[in-house]
């Protein structure tokens, strides 16, 4: 279906009568925040810092509730549906990964939760940032993985393409403002998709990396790139793939909650035992977990690789520690 | 895991407690009982597996269940007294509650060991994962053909279960080793390191079963002087211990290498974690 | 800066015996990055560099190093650390020398002054940030961006970072060798920055603070990035007792933020690195500027200049400002 | 709204001089408003502004700090520390936008009994100016 920019405002604000999340800028970038009614949200922007994640997984999550001194614990209610605007096809598809894990085994209900009740209206990418790297990683500008309807700007007017049941009856709640795509909006969209692909200038092939990675175990190469690493938790809070939390009781007063935050697998406290012991002592043992959890564990667990090519971590690293660089590295030294 | 919400924890009472062990670290046991009767029918557990012990308004950690489902329906745990959630368990006596979630993980595999000798090698606290095993295989003492037991401390006053090892190893069907590391005034039985100890009575490695847990640097020695001895790496056992949150394979940081030790853990065999470079950092 | 001149200087003094390795800047992987690298020999010091992007402050590193147990009957490393220190690095190494974090002796500082550094996100609002690195350097009053052999002027003050116009120390307070000549340090304007919001009333300060705190991801980049934040058990990170929830939402990252630039007061040397590696763009550095400026004001002291002062807050003087006591 | 609000405010006394200072204004039956949480701590020194932070998070409309006199001090030199850290910490709650009517700190020696009564009454009628203090407290958000 076709959505005329025109129209946009007003299929907007059909959206934001239920809850609407789309990006905002502020200070010079974007991130997701709630619409109200009456406002019409930019698509104009490049990724958000923080990734979509953080609407189905949020950094701060409550299991429960209780008061101190009783035992009855109070689960969350069943929460409320959300539609999530203009999601990048990198970020949904971390979507989509992770759920494998919450999947996997033990159902995880508060991310399944989320995500159920979440519409993911994705964005295909037109100005591919500086560090984007999605198509080494299976990726591309115009994935539709994890999403629930596709928009792919063609200039006067949004093709929305359905990915789900949910993004049908989205588009059916608003299918006064749409009207039927043309017989040149494919063909349109695929010279829009290949202009954004061209424009991608990072990368690496991964390839025979997952396999390699055991054999690059002790190579001076994790040393090497962790030399400068802060050991702050920017790469790993930024990923939209990284789902690692701790899990905290916080008591105010009487009432108090068990409650789950994102931690970062770069924090020596994150693996430190109690007795003192820390498995993973320095930098290097954790600069290296996290490149073999995405490159390596992941991929023999759930057959895919744990990182869609977004870039943040690289951009906003402190220091230019450079995923793309280590990846380079690893195959050189395979 | 019956709760439907894997993180809701059953609520409990401890029904008993006391001092494994003093010093500035001591070890306190605590018997416990569910409060949910459908619950407590509803648990079972086998030897190895963990659960996640809390208190709520101060946290949860992770502790192997040091009893056997043998000897009755009720949980015990064996706590040193170290961070936030193990000091404040210390302050709890009988009749206070907690709240307990799992069993979690794998378990020894107790039915494919069946007619062979069981060898168990323990240091320190470490020694609370093998109790479990030495019970259930003393309940079903006709299924397997010798149960040894080799079991060290700093001081005899940092040995756990002492008193009990110590009178099951009159009743016959336990061959009970203890060791201390240095030699104190009183103590009758064997000095030295788990380790050395393991090569000074050098037991066969045929149709037996090696199980060892206790600090890693203790870990690592002993399975050297196992392979010295002939130990097949499939007839090393070894559970892992590595901080965790969730317990079920989540959260993300007990992965020793692409294991989780929560879900695919924490008893693994020897030919599994040989190949796992992490595993005993 | 003659580039060649630092990189055979570093060479000749990463081969010598005593020196562990040297940190140093190299050209970055993409854009308008510096980052920091560790040399360890002769070959390594061909990639060093020193450009306007080199805003990293490399004193960091003295304090971050984790050191493993030394194994049984092997000697500790007591080898120097060499590093290129610009005038905020080296007073960030003066204060660490001043709280006892690092020994003068186990230290080869090398001196670079500092014409100033660009600011990331100004100058990729002028010219849009690429994945090619880019190459910069200082030029007449201001910085050229080469690329393709294509020198553009940017004008110092569009791009110029903020800690850079209020920097009152571009030298080197302290170093072994200095390389090239020390640049005059320039006219240092009033900090509109920290004024500005001076100037609001208070509940309008608490709304700006709160809008900036809200964004916090307590990713502790600030804090690593600090030279001076190096507590090996950081008591905002202590469960036991809890100062501060690990829960992020705005009463617990105003909590983080102000326990942050308080430990700094008296201590901050304001290189700006907490803010520059935040990656939700909190401006921190006004949180410590105004209590740097408050320390130097009211109080007469200026952190990292002098090796032998007393450590700010853990001394008095009997005549400290007390208007403010009931 | 007729009823007066009644701030909560919480109070860190030396043990040596401003405690003794406001047990003498008890004993003396000098009346001071109730609204003082007292907690007594070794010396002023000793208050970490942490604690400061902590107690506003916690609900608390106002803090006062008190210690002996310069020079009094029982440990020689604590209360000169606590006057240079609380006195940067009383700007940098400012700056932060906290009502600075909400912080106090005072020098009240075990003889002032009614000193005590004044900086209470002023701590009071500050914090009680500045109204409740809820945007600092600890709120369990995202339920």
């Amino acid at each position: 279906m076709l959505l005329k920019k025109e129209k946009w405002s007003a299929f907007t604000q059909a959206l934001a009568a239920g809850r609407l999340w789309a990006p905002v800028k502020q200070d010079g970038a974007a991130r997701f925040a709630p619409v109200a009614a009456g406002e019409t949200p930019d698509l104009d922007y490049d990724n958000t810092t923080v990734p979509a994640k953080t609407l189905v997984f949020p950094q701060t999550e409550t299991l429960y509730r209780y008061r101190l001194g009783q035992t009855a614990m109070e689960l969350p209610g069943p929460g409320e549906e959300a539609v999530l605007l203009g999601v990048r096809p990198c970020d949904a598809r971390a979507m989509e990964m992770v759920e494998k894990l919450f999947r996997w085994d033990v159902d995880d209900p508060y991310y399944l939760k989320r995500r159920a009740l979440t519409t993911v209206v994705g964005l295909a990418c037109k100005e591919p940032g500086a560090n984007c790297f999605c198509p080494s990683v299976g990726g591309g500008p115009a994935g539709a993985e994890g999403m629930d309807l596709l928009m792919v700007d063609l200039g006067d007017a949004y093709l929305l393409e359905t990915v789900s049941g949910k993004g049908e009856a989205l588009l059916e709640g608003v299918k006064d403002l749409l009207e039927a795509a043309g017989p040149d909006a494919a063909a349109h969209k695929e010279q829009v998709v290949r202009e954004a692909a061209g424009k991608i200038r990072r990368g690496v092939d991964p390839a025979g990396v997952p396999e390699g990675m055991p054999g690059l175990w002790e190579h001076p190469l994790w040393g090497q790139n962790a030399a400068a690493c802060l050991g702050c938790g920017t790469c790993t809070y930024l990923c939209p793939t990284c789902h690692c939390f701790d899990i905290q009781d916080e008591v105010e007063g009487f009432d108090a909650r068990r409650c789950r935050m994102w931690d970062s697998c770069m924090f020596a406290e994150y693996t430190l035992h109690t007795s003192g012991h820390n498995p993973r002592p320095t930098r290097r043992e954790r600069t290296r977990n996290r490149i073999n959890h995405k490159y390596n564990y992941f991929v023999q667990k759930f057959g895919v690789i744990a990182c869609v090519g977004c870039g943040r971590c690289v951009n906003l690293c402190p220091v230019n520690i450079d995923i793309i660089e280590i990846l380079r590295q690893a195959k050189e030294a395979l | 895991m019956c709760n439907a919400n894997p993180y809701l924890p059953y609520t409990a009472t401890i029904e008993e407690t006391w001092f494994e062990t003093g010093g500035d670290r001591p070890i306190k046991t605590f018997r416990v009982t569910l409060d949910d009767p459908a619950a407590r029918e509803g648990w079972s557990h086998r030897p190895g597996q963990c659960a996640m012990v809390g208190l709520l308004g101060v946290g949860e950690s992770m502790f192997c269940i040091s009893c056997s489902p043998t000897e009755g329906n009720f949980l015990r745990f064996s706590v040193m007294r170290a961070g936030k959630v193990t000091g404040a368990l210390h302050q709890l006596e009988p009749g206070d509650k907690l709240t307990v979630r799992g069993p979690y993980g794998n378990s020894f595999p107790l039915g494919d060991w069946r007619g062979k000798k069981i060898l168990t090698v323990g240091g320190g606290i470490g020694q609370a994962p093998l109790r479990p095993v030495i019970e259930y295989v003393r309940a079903n003492r006709d299924d397997y053909a010798g149960l040894t037991m080799i079991y060290g401390a700093r001081t005899s006053n940092d040995l756990c279960f002492k008193g009990e090892f110590e009178a099951m190893s009159g009743c016959g069907d336990l061959s009970c080793h203890l060791t201390i590391d240095v030699a104190e005034e009183g103590w009758t039985r064997n000095v030295g390191f788990v380790p050395s100890m393991l090569m000074d009575l050098g037991p066969s490695p045929e149709n037996t079963i090696a199980v060892t847990c206790g600090p890693p640097i203790m870990i690592r020695f002993v399975l050297e002087n196992l392979k010295k001895l002939g130990f097949a790496d499939e007839q090393i056992y070894t559970t892992l211990e590595n901080r965790m949150k969730c317990g079920i394979g989540k959260c993300g940081r007990c992965n020793a290498g692409p294991l989780y030790v929560c879900k695919d853990g924490p008893v693994f065999s020897y030919a599994v974690l040989k190949n796992i470079p992490e595993a005993f950092a | 800066m003659d580039l060649e001149k630092l990189r055979k200087t570093a060479a000749e003094i990463v081969s010598r015996e005593d020196v562990k390795y040297l940190i140093g800047w190299r050209q970055g992987t993409f854009g308008y990055r510096a980052a920091p690298c560790f040399v360890e020999d002769a070959a390594g010091a061909a990639e060093l560099t020193f450009s306007p992007l080199c805003s990293a402050n490399l004193a960091t590193y003295l304090t971050l190093a984790e050191k493993l147990p030394v194994p049984r009957g092997k000697e500790p490393d007591s080898r120097k650390t060499a590093l290129l220190v610009k005038g905020c690095d080296s007073r960030a190494v003066v204060q660490l020398l001043v709280e006892k974090g690092v020994k003068r002796e186990e230290l080869v500082i090398i001196g670079c002054p500092c014409p100033g550094m660009v600011d990331r996100a100004l100058l990729a609002e002028v010219i849009p940030e690429e994945s090619a690195p880019a190459d910069l350097k200082w030029s007449g009053g201001g910085f050229v961006l080469v690329k393709n052999g294509l020198e553009t002027a940017l004008p110092r003050d569009r791009v110029l970072a903020e800690q850079c116009r209020l920097c009152r120390h571009p030298n080197p307070v302290v170093s072994d060798i200095l390389l090239g000549e020390p640049v005059q340090p320039w006219e240092v304007g009033p900090d509109g920055g920290v004024d500005e919001i001076e100037a609001k009333d208070v509940a309008d300060r608490w709304d700006y603070w709160e809008e900036q705190f809200s964004r916090c991801l307590r990713c502790y980049a600030c804090r690593n990035a600090c030279p001076l934040c190096y507590c090996k058990d950081c008591i905002l990170d202590r469960l036991n007792p809890t100062w501060i929830n690990r829960a992020v939402n705005f009463s617990e990252n105003t909590a983080y933020h102000l326990a942050r630039a308080f430990h700094l007061a008296g201590r901050c040397i304001e290189c700006g690195a907490c803010e520059r590696a935040c990656p939700a763009h909190i401006p921190l550095g006004k949180l410590n500027r105004k209590l740097a400026r408050e320390v130097r004001d009211q109080y007469g002291f200026e952190p990292g200049l002098d090796a032998n002062a007393e450590p700010f807050q853990a001394a008095f003087k009997p005549d400290d400002p007390e208007e403010f006591i009931l | 709204m007729s009823e007066q609000f009644e701030p909560n405010i919480v109070a860190f006394l030396c043990n040596w001089c401003s405690y003794a200072g406001a047990d003498l204004a008890g004993t003396s039956r000098v009346q001071y408003p109730a609204n003082i949480n007292v907690i007594r701590v070794m010396c002023s020194g000793r208050v970490n502004p942490l604690y400061v932070m902590n107690a506003l998070q916690q609900g608390a409309d106002g803090v006062l700090v008190s210690g002996c006199h310069p020079g009094d001090c029982h440990y020689m030199e604590g209360n000169f520390y606590a006057r240079r850290r609380l006195g940067l910490l009383k700007e940098l709650l400012e700056f932060a936008g906290v009502d600075p009517r909400r912080f106090h700190m005072s020098w009240v020696s075990a003889s002032e009994g009614h000193k005590w009564k004044e900086v209470v009454e002023k701590t009071v009628e500050d914090a009680r100016a500045a109204g409740p203090f809820d945007q600092f407290r600890r709120r369990q958000i995202d339920w």
